[in-house]
């Protein structure tokens, strides 16, 4: 277990060390960041030694290995957009989008599982095919067009909810958040729906799968042959075991409903770290967007080892060593 | 007679140790496992040999190595007295590989079920760019289907007739030896006995060396000349067909005939055998039988025994006489 | 015998209605089994022994279904019940076992908890009582050290001990019949005697009427008292072991046995029963097994085969085999 | 030598006969959502002909059009339109047409190059085993750090950037199917991956290995046929994630030109003109690519219950 | 009461004299002040300055008298002092109000209350320049070391990047930018009784997504939203509680044509340069049908224009702003004439997010320039990428908007018109240069004469007209979106100033 996970630890580090080089790249080769640096009126003094300030003369080695050291201790430059800190920026941006993320990968969780079962264990029935054939709709439209008539219906239609923003946040040191008052969480629902809406299909689909192959298993079948109640075949054989393969994927999804935040946030106008990356797209703002794939990795990465411990806790195979592999 | 395949002092040892990093943080040893430890025999020209013994025993593990899928920690196996691992001389070596088929244990996972049965039966030749044509229509008959099978696939036979499309496959480049990977094991006793048969008369027929690996005592009683026992890895046992049946000189030996089931043991009420087979990772010391042995005594406790031969057979037990 | 059997299977027909015509799986199987007894189903691959078994237990899977027929237990009917009533019954009197002992224990639960799960749900006892009724269970299949190895995963056991988890657990409620469908397929020859072993004593012991399906007839040469032989959903032949080994009635039980190799040592070749069972689509009328039986007539090819009386059992052939000695010998 | 004594049923009859066709024949859903897709391919196909105007071309248009609502006469020009138009005074039929076009090339061309890679990166990885496994997953482990849009927006930045300006229009188009292609390699090559490490150790790829086989030729011609299954389906569902992965992009700006529309930039065009009334411009291009992702992914739903055995 | 305000865009950086950007000096116009301010309808009125004028007998200086009893929002005094610092400061390097101050060579505190800027010649309309012009405490500043100012392309920050200390009726509460930003009303504020100041509170929040702003308007969730998208309008007027109101803006939208380059990149004509012609300059500008823009793109809501002058600018004059006419076969003909009878291929840099529906009117001249022939390729992108295109000579063919905070002709032609230099044409990508034109120009900073000033202008603006420089489109309709409550007409700059502001 402990070697299982320092290894993925390694890996994870090695994951993030390549997309640091694709961060880093994205300095060096997506516009030259000394003609972003000094305006116009630049001398080629001023160049040599921006260039010298940046290390730019250095090789590319020396540069990546420099890039990395700033951005481990969590320092990726100034925002070209905002002149304050990128880090301070993701960091008072992150707990909108860190929110949204949990409320709508819960609805997704949650509701994923529940309908999963749901049509698993009742595959023929009426209500089953229809949320199957349903939940396909809230696949093949995009999200943002399910955003803005989201908003059209229950804001501008029936003014039930808002449009836009996170409505009242409270601080909490570091953290704000908009858990604690109404209109904060009158202003989650709608983002939340429209960014777990396509996950909970996926994981629904997924988990109405894999119960359905679970659920013919002969261990399955022996259980019923012992004559242990439905629901106990259920949840208890079934379910969990289903949960095993769905781990990796939902770990996943999870993880992509962050980077999916990106268009949710800019529908809803939600002040979290996608809004801020499109607009750090529009504005070229390189020191962002960089950081900001270094932070989705982390999270990532994060969220794989998350899923890895899962797996030991949930499957005791996994927790006798395995021959070879990883 | 002369033998066609020489097996000696083979030895496979597959590494099973955990990744690097889980053996120093838990401070273990790298783990092996000896699926083959020193087996050596040989097989004549137009004779079935048979390997028995139960699952785990290292009877695929020899047949792979023999067909070259595997490749020997160390010891030699020698075809027609060209040993293909350490043979230079390409030329050769292939001519040996053609010389050599395998059957396996599965007919349904023996063959490609995207494939025309045409096509199975011909890649032996044509991946070698020889003539295929009109030869599928032609082995198919030869194992008892009929030529217009060719263009079937694999999913419109019964388990028998897979098996003699696999049959007609190892066939097809013409090889002397055929080693069986429990060719019956997946079919039913009817079907079991027309495939034992199609495979008696081709050997008659084309003069066919069979290595057959089993683990069921009937089967190979009916087909082989000779029979190898193997033990977690170790040949125990190796005799003449009549020989081993009549007298079983190895507790092992004794052990397998008393356990398999008999059409006319009604109601047999004998002690089963004691235990199960040993981890194959940490084989009990010495003879690797003597936990199991009735009659074990201190010495096969301490020291592995070697093949001896008694009275026409080979025997590896200190107590076997 | 006056005693009502445990099973007794009547005229069973078992259904799957497929795109292709209804098959019948399983066609007029009737069968009884006493307290105490072992009955060995035989058949080639396809035979329709697992459905035989899976119709008794109520576990046909879709689109199967019994069409007619009854089976009682104990004279119970049981082939309406459905749901609650029949789970009830499932596990409490009547419990399975199946093949791979790997794939038949979830492998997420510790063999500890499925099995005070059965005793409970059917005995409702205290989590104490079952826990310790669970570890009686396991040392009567004969599992040393029960007491620590209960809280053990279903892959911390070697095969063999698999199995007599799986047998612990299909018995630990006590049931009066177990199915045991194939039990030592998938075990070693040495491991298997020792399941066989273990079968033949509880079932002396509890007085459980045992189905054992499997299509070794070694096996059921050994263990079974009396056998059924199953060609293409029917019964062929029924009785006795021993009638049925040594001196079969039915050509088909005649040829199967003849196959054997034990059956012809020291022949170059072995006794072989042309062509193979055909697909149940594809039944051909009159006898199922008349197109590959030497003894077969015209009239076998179109009527049914009558049900005859033959030793201590019956068999369905037109043309039976003289109930004379076979050819099995020593 | 003419052989073959019994001939076995024509190629057309045993596709017809197979199960799948059976099950196809059976499934209202399929049936339907095959009829939906193909018309809607085939008038994707043949926009130019179809098509009442021809949108992509900027000299036929003409600006008073803009607005008509469907089934009306232009106030200015008196054009009518079926589906009305929109801001540019383009017949909004005409657009979808074409617009279809582009959002089925690109989503068809993404699949197949996302389907190549993964394929043949899956089959190596499964194949090969150690080092090459370990390289390849950890590639598609960083790979999967970076969500679709995100690798899609990046390559669309650097593309945009190295691209001379005049092949951008073009360029546009093959850059959204290199993102959207790369991004969904993935889960091909996860899913050929686990397919081949079953395969690879059944006895046919054992007996093709005794022959003498290459390994090449083991991979494509044994193994390949035999992982295409799941392949199939994943790239059904693939198809319909492609294109609606287009239209997030349009959303977000780095999609299909605006004089030359995709479906999806026709979404995003109309969503600005919901509060105003002009609906059509919305609702028509909404409910094509609803109906056309809809019905690929019901497709690949049964299509993917109907090769798996196990869940009928 | 609380004012709840969005727009598309937020303040760049809070720093007063960082950024010349209109979103920017929006928000700093509530908590900071110049000397002079426009009031709601563009009229110079009275700020921290109670009046000003040239100083008798020297031309070259301007006087001004400071209010007294201004303080900053720390409690400060307001002095002359203040305002040597500030308007030094913002002449810095890094400053990005330079180009507006560069005739100052001096500025002098007579006294606390009076300052003197000389200049380098007689500048007649340099109050018009200091309308813009934020007063910074300089002691704060020191105290902060925030002296400098913050190099926004250098991508620095500063205290003042984050903090405010201005005299403006405004405090500056919280700010996260992009995001919210709230302010709360001054007590202190020397205008107090002056000025409606009805609204006590503002939360400002920019809403990028034009159909979010607009719901967030339709549903009542903010009271006053700027940049309502032209086909919202009349949504919005027709919901009850909801009034739009529109305004000629100090806006004009045009194409710029590369016509100094001999040869350019993005066509598809090899060894010349299509648009050195003159004839083909006017020829498209005559494809453009200015009024099918201004009736379906925008709605009605613009003006069609013939010159890239806003009305308000001294210089504009309607005959030349009702110059253009749409005449395709004159302008085939043209074409023809100049050799491109079967046009040829350029490509249009447009941005997508600055002006109202830039990308769609791009979208319709590509539409109507392929009438005569010329293929255009549209490549729309965010601002922040289209500018830099202009500024450093990498486009030929491009959108911009031009508003004209001095109000005068020499504001458009220094930055457009004049040949580009190190003082001046930073924003002429034409490569137009012409030295009589910019001597012109040059000439208008000192000219005291207004007759002759005027007539220098005019023949500026006639020699831009006669060579089609740019192509004028329309001058921006601005249109502002509030609750019924809010009482306030739109102001052509597009700056809201809360203190006029009244609530019922
Ligand atoms: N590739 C391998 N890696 C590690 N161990 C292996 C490998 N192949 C075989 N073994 C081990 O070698 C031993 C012998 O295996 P082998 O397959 O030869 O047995 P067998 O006698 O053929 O058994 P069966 O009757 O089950 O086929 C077993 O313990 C098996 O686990
Ligand atoms: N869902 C189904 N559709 C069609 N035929 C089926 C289905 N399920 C089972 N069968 C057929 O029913 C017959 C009886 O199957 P059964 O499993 O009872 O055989 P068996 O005697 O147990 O064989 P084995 O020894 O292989 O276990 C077989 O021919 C099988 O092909
Ligand atoms: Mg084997
Ligand atoms: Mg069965």
């Amino acid at each position: 277990m402990l070697a299982y996970m320092i290894r993925r630890v390694f890996q994870s580090v090695i994951v993030l060390l390549v997309v640091g080089l694709v961060a880093f790249s994205m300095f060096r080769f997506v516009g030259d960041p000394v003609d972003n640096m000094l305006g116009q009126e630049r001398t080629q003094a001023d160049i040599e030694r921006l260039r010298e300030q940046l290390g730019l003369d250095e090789n590319f080695v020396v540069q990546y290995w420099r890039f990395l050291e700033q951005a481990v201790q969590g320092n990726f430059g100034l925002s070209y957009r905002q002149g304050r800190p990128v880090a301070d920026i993701l960091v008072e941006r992150l707990p909108a989008t860190l929110e949204l993320a949990l409320v709508s990968g819960l609805i997704a969780l949650i509701g994923g599982i529940a309908l999963g079962i749901f049509t698993a264990i009742r595959k023929r029935g009426i209500a089953a095919n229809l949320i199957m054939t349903g939940s396909l709709i809230g696949v093949s439209l995009p999200t943002f067009l399910i955003g803005i008539v989201l908003i059209y219906v229950f804001s501008v239609e029936l003014g039930w909810l808002p449009s836009f923003g996170r409505g009242e946040v409270t601080d909490l040191g570091w953290w704000t958040t908009g858990f604690l008052t109404v209109s904060g969480l009158k202003a989650l629902i709608l983002p939340a729906i429209t960014l777990g809406l396509y996950q909970m299909t996926l994981i629904m689909r997924l988990v109405r799968t894999e119960m359905l192959e679970v659920l013919r298993m002969d261990y399955i079948r022996f259980a019923r042959a012992r004559g242990i109640r439905q629901r106990s075949i259920h949840f208890r054989h079934a379910l969990k075991n289903t949960l095993v393969p769905v781990i990796t994927i939902t770990g996943l999804q999870l993880g992509s409903i962050i980077a999916f935040a990106i268009i949710t946030e800019t529908v809803f106008q939600w002040p979290g770290v996608g809004l801020l990356f499109i607009n750090a797209v529009q504005f070229v703002d390189i020191p962002v967007m960089a950081a900001y794939l270094m932070m989705i990795s982390v999270m990532f990465v994060g969220i794989n080892l998350i899923v890895d411990m899962l797996y030991f806790a949930i499957d005791p195979r996994l927790r006798v060593d395995r021959k070879g592999g990883h | 007679m002369n033998k066609i395949i020489d097996v000696s002092n083979l030895n496979r040892i597959f590494d099973v140790s955990k990744p690097w990093l889980n053996r120093v943080i838990e401070r273990k040893e790298k783990a092996y496992l000896a699926a083959v430890s020193d087996v050596s025999f040989g097989i004549e020209e137009n004779s079935v040999y048979a390997l028995v013994g139960e699952s785990g025993s290292g009877k695929s593990t020899i047949g792979k190595m023999i067909v070259g899928l595997l490749s020997p920690s160390s010891g030699s196996v020698e075809i027609n007295g060209v040993d293909l691992m350490r043979e230079m001389d390409k030329v050769k070596v292939d001519t040996v590989r053609s010389d050599i088929q395998m059957i396996f244990q599965d007919p349904y996972a023996s063959l490609n079920p995207r494939w025309k049965v045409r096509n199975i039966i011909a890649e032996p030749v044509a991946a070698r760019g020889g003539d295929t044509k009109g030869l599928a229509e032609k082995l198919l008959e030869q194992v008892g289907l009929s030529a217009g099978d060719a263009d079937r696939f694999p999913h419109e036979f019964s388990g028998g007739q897979r098996q003699r499309i696999c049959i007609a496959r190892a066939l097809a480049s013409g090889p002397k030896i055929i080693v069986c990977d429990e060719p019956t094991s997946a079919l039913d006793v009817s079907v079991q006995a027309q495939v034992l048969n199609l495979m008696s008369d081709l050997r008659d027929e084309l003069g066919l060396t069979y290595l057959f690996i089993s683990h069921d005592l009937t089967v190979v009683q009916h087909m082989a000349d000779k029979i190898g026992v193997l033990y977690l890895g170790r040949l125990v046992e190796e005799a003449p067909r009549e020989t081993l049946f009549a007298n079983p000189k190895h507790p092992y030996t004794q052990m397998l005939f008393d356990a398999a089931p008999r059409m006319d043991s009604f109601g047999r009420e004998i002690p089963p055998p004691q235990g199960e087979i040993p981890d194959a990772i940490n084989p009990p010391s010495g003879c690797a039988f003597h936990p199991r042995c009735p009659m074990a005594t201190e010495v096969c406790r301490r020291e592995i025994p070697a093949l001896r031969d008694i009275s026409g057979a080979r025997v590896a037990c200190h107590l076997a006489e | 015998m006056t005693k009502t059997p445990v099973l007794s299977v009547r005229d069973l027909i078992v259904e799957i209605p497929t795109r292709r015509g209804v098959l019948r799986p399983v066609d007029r199987v009737s069968y009884d089994i006493h307290s105490g007894q072992i009955l060995g189903v035989v058949g080639e691959s396809g035979a329709g022994k697992s459905m035989t078994g899976n119709a008794v237990i109520g576990l046909l899977d879709r689109p199967a279904r019994i069409t007619s027929g009854e089976i009682l237990l104990s004279g119970e009917p049981i082939h309406q019940l459905q749901g609650e009533p029949l789970r009830r019954l499932r596990g409490k009197r009547m419990g399975m076992i199946f093949q791979d002992p790997l794939t038949s224990l979830n492998p997420l639960l510790t063999v500890g908890e499925q099995l005070t799960e059965t005793i409970q749900e059917h005995l409702g006892l205290s989590n104490a009582d079952a826990r310790n009724r669970a570890i009686a269970a396991l040392e009567e299949v004969g599992i040393p050290a029960a007491r620590q190895r209960i809280d053990s995963y279903p892959h911390e056991f070697s095969g063999g001990m698999r199995q007599r988890v799986v047998i612990a657990l299909a018995l630990c409620a006590e049931p009066e019949l177990i199915i045991a469908d194939e039990p030592t397929t998938a075990l070693d020859v040495s491991v298997q005697a020792q399941i066989i072993a273990l079968l033949k004593r509880l079932c002396r012991e509890r007085g459980v009427a045992v189905m054992l399906v499997t299509h070794d007839m070694g096996v059921i040469a050994e263990a079974a008292d009396r056998v059924a032989v199953m060609y293409a959903g029917r019964l062929a032949e029924l009785g006795a072991v021993r009638d049925v080994v040594m001196s079969p009635s039915h050509p088909y039980t005649a040829g199967l046995m003849a196959s054997t190799p034990l059956a012809s040592i020291g022949q170059k070749r072995l006794r072989q029963i042309p062509g193979s069972m055909p697909r149940l689509g594809a039944l051909p009328d009159g006898c199922a097994f008349h197109p590959r039986c030497e003894r077969a007539t015209d009239q076998c090819k179109t009527g049914g085969s009558p049900t005859i009386a033959s030793g201590g059992g019956r068999a369905a052939c037109i043309h039976p085999l003289p109930a004379a000695k076979s050819e099995v010998t020593q | 030598m003419s052989d073959i004594s019994t001939k076995p049923p024509s190629r057309m009859r045993s596709i017809w006969d197979s199960d799948l066709a059976y099950s196809f024949r059976r499934s209202p859903v399929a049936l339907v959502s095959a009829l939906v897709v193909l018309v809607l391919v085939l008038c994707a196909v043949f926009a130019a002909f179809l098509a009442p105007h021809d949108p992509f071309n900027p000299a036929t248009l003409n600006l008073m059009n803009g607005f008509t609502p469907p089934n009306t006469n232009n106030a200015f020009t008196g054009d009518y339109f079926v589906l009305g138009t929109d801001d540019q005074g383009r017949d909004v039929l005409s657009t979808i047409l074409y617009g279809m076009r582009i959002s089925l090339f690109v989503g068809f061309a993404a699949v197949l190059l996302a389907m190549i890679l993964g394929v043949f990166l899956g089959l190596l990885a499964g194949y090969a085993g150690g080092w090459t496994d370990t390289v390849i997953m950890r590639v598609a482990d960083v790979q999967l750090t970076f969500p679709a849009i995100l690798v899609a927006m990046l390559i669309f930045g650097i593309a945009k950037g190295i691209t001379p300006p005049e092949y951008r229009d073009q360029m546009a188009i093959w850059v959204l199917v290199l993102a959207i292609g790369l991004s969904d390699w993935v889960q091909f090559a996860r899913v050929v991956r686990g397919a081949t490490l079953v395969e690879k150790n059944k006895e046919y790829v054992q007996a093709a290995k005794l022959i003498g086989r290459s390994p090449l030729a083991i991979m494509i011609k044994h193994i390949l046929p035999n992982v295409l299954n799941p392949v199939l389906v994943i790239a059904t569902i693939s198809l319909a994630l492609a294109i609606i992965a287009e239209a997030t992009l349009s959303f977000l700006g780095v999609g299909a030109p605006p004089t030359k529309p995709s479906l999806g930039t026709l979404i995003r065009i109309g969503q600005e003109f919901m509060f105003s009334g002009e609906w059509w411009i919305l609702f028509f291009p909404a409910a094509t690519l609803l109906a056309l992702a809809l019905s690929i992914n019901l497709l690949g739903d049964w299509l993917r219950d109907a090769l798996n055995p196990r869940l009928r | 009461e609380t004012l709840r305000w969005a727009r598309a865009g937020d303040s760049l950086t809070l720093d007063p004299h960082a950024q010349n950007e209109g979103p920017t000096h929006t928000l700093a116009h509530q908590i900071y002040e110049p000397l002079i301010i426009r009031d709601m309808t563009g009229a110079f009125q009275a700020a921290l300055a109670t009046d000003w004028a040239p100083k008798e007998g020297d031309p070259n200086v301007w006087v001004f008298n400071l209010r007294q009893g201004v303080t900053y929002h720390d409690g400060a005094d307001f002095t002359a002092e203040d305002v040597v610092f500030s308007i030094n400061r913002a002449k810095t390097e890094d400053s990005d109000m330079k180009e507006l101050l560069t005739s100052i060579v001096d500025v002098v505190a007579v006294d606390d209350y009076t300052v003197e800027i000389v200049t380098d010649g007689p500048n007649p309309i340099l109050p018009s320049n200091l309308t813009n012009l934020f007063m910074m405490d300089k002691t704060w500043a020191e105290a902060n070391n925030t002296v400098e100012v913050q190099d926004v392309e250098g991508g620095e920050m500063t205290f003042a990047t984050t903090n405010t200390n201005g005299t403006g009726p405004y405090k500056l509460v919280s700010r996260e930018p992009d995001v919210r930003t709230v302010l709360a009303a001054n007590d202190a504020y020397w205008g107090v009784g002056e000025f409606p100041l009805e609204v006590s509170e503002i939360i400002y929040t920019p809403i990028q997504n034009a159909a979010t702003r607009v719901a967030a308007l339709l549903s009542g969730e903010v009271d006053f939203i700027q940049d309502v998208p032209v086909q919202d309008l009349g949504r919005v007027a027709n919901t009850d509680g909801l009034v739009v109101k529109t305004a000629p803006q100090n806006r004009v939208i045009f194409f710029g044509l590369n016509m100094g380059s001999a040869d350019i990149v993005n066509d598809d004509v090899e060894g010349a340069n299509p648009l050195a012609d003159v004839r083909v300059r006017q020829a498209m500008s005559m494809a453009i049908n200015r009024d099918a823009i201004k009736q379906v793109v925008m709605r009605g809501q613009s003006q069609p224009a013939g010159m890239i002058a806003p009305p308000f600018v001294n210089g504009w004059t309607a005959e030349m702003d009702g110059s253009t006419q749409t005449d395709i076969d004159a302008a085939k003909a043209l074409m023809a004439d100049a050799g491109y009878a079967d046009g040829f291929s350029i490509q249009l840099d447009c941005p997508n997010d600055r002006y109202i529906n830039d990308e769609a009117i791009c979208q319709a001249t590509v539409g109507m320039l392929a009438q005569i022939g010329i293929t255009v390729n549209l490549d729309a992108k965010p601002k922040a990428q289209h500018f830099p295109l202009i500024t450093n000579d990498q486009t030929d063919f491009y959108m911009l908007g031009w508003g004209v905070p001095t109000y005068d002709s020499e504001y458009i032609f220094n930055f457009l018109v004049h040949t580009r230099g190190e003082e001046r044409g930073s924003w002429n990508g034409t490569g137009y240069s012409n030295a009589d034109v910019d001597a012109m120009i040059q000439s208008l900073a000192s000219e005291t004469d207004l007759d002759v000033r005027n007539a220098t202008i005019q023949s500026i603006w006639d020699e831009v007209q006669a060579e089609t420089m740019y192509i004028p489109i329309h001058h921006q309709v601005l249109n502002w979106g509030m609750t019924d409550a809010v009482g306030i007409d739109v102001s052509p700059e597009d700056d809201p100033k809360f203190k006029f502001f009244s609530m019922n």
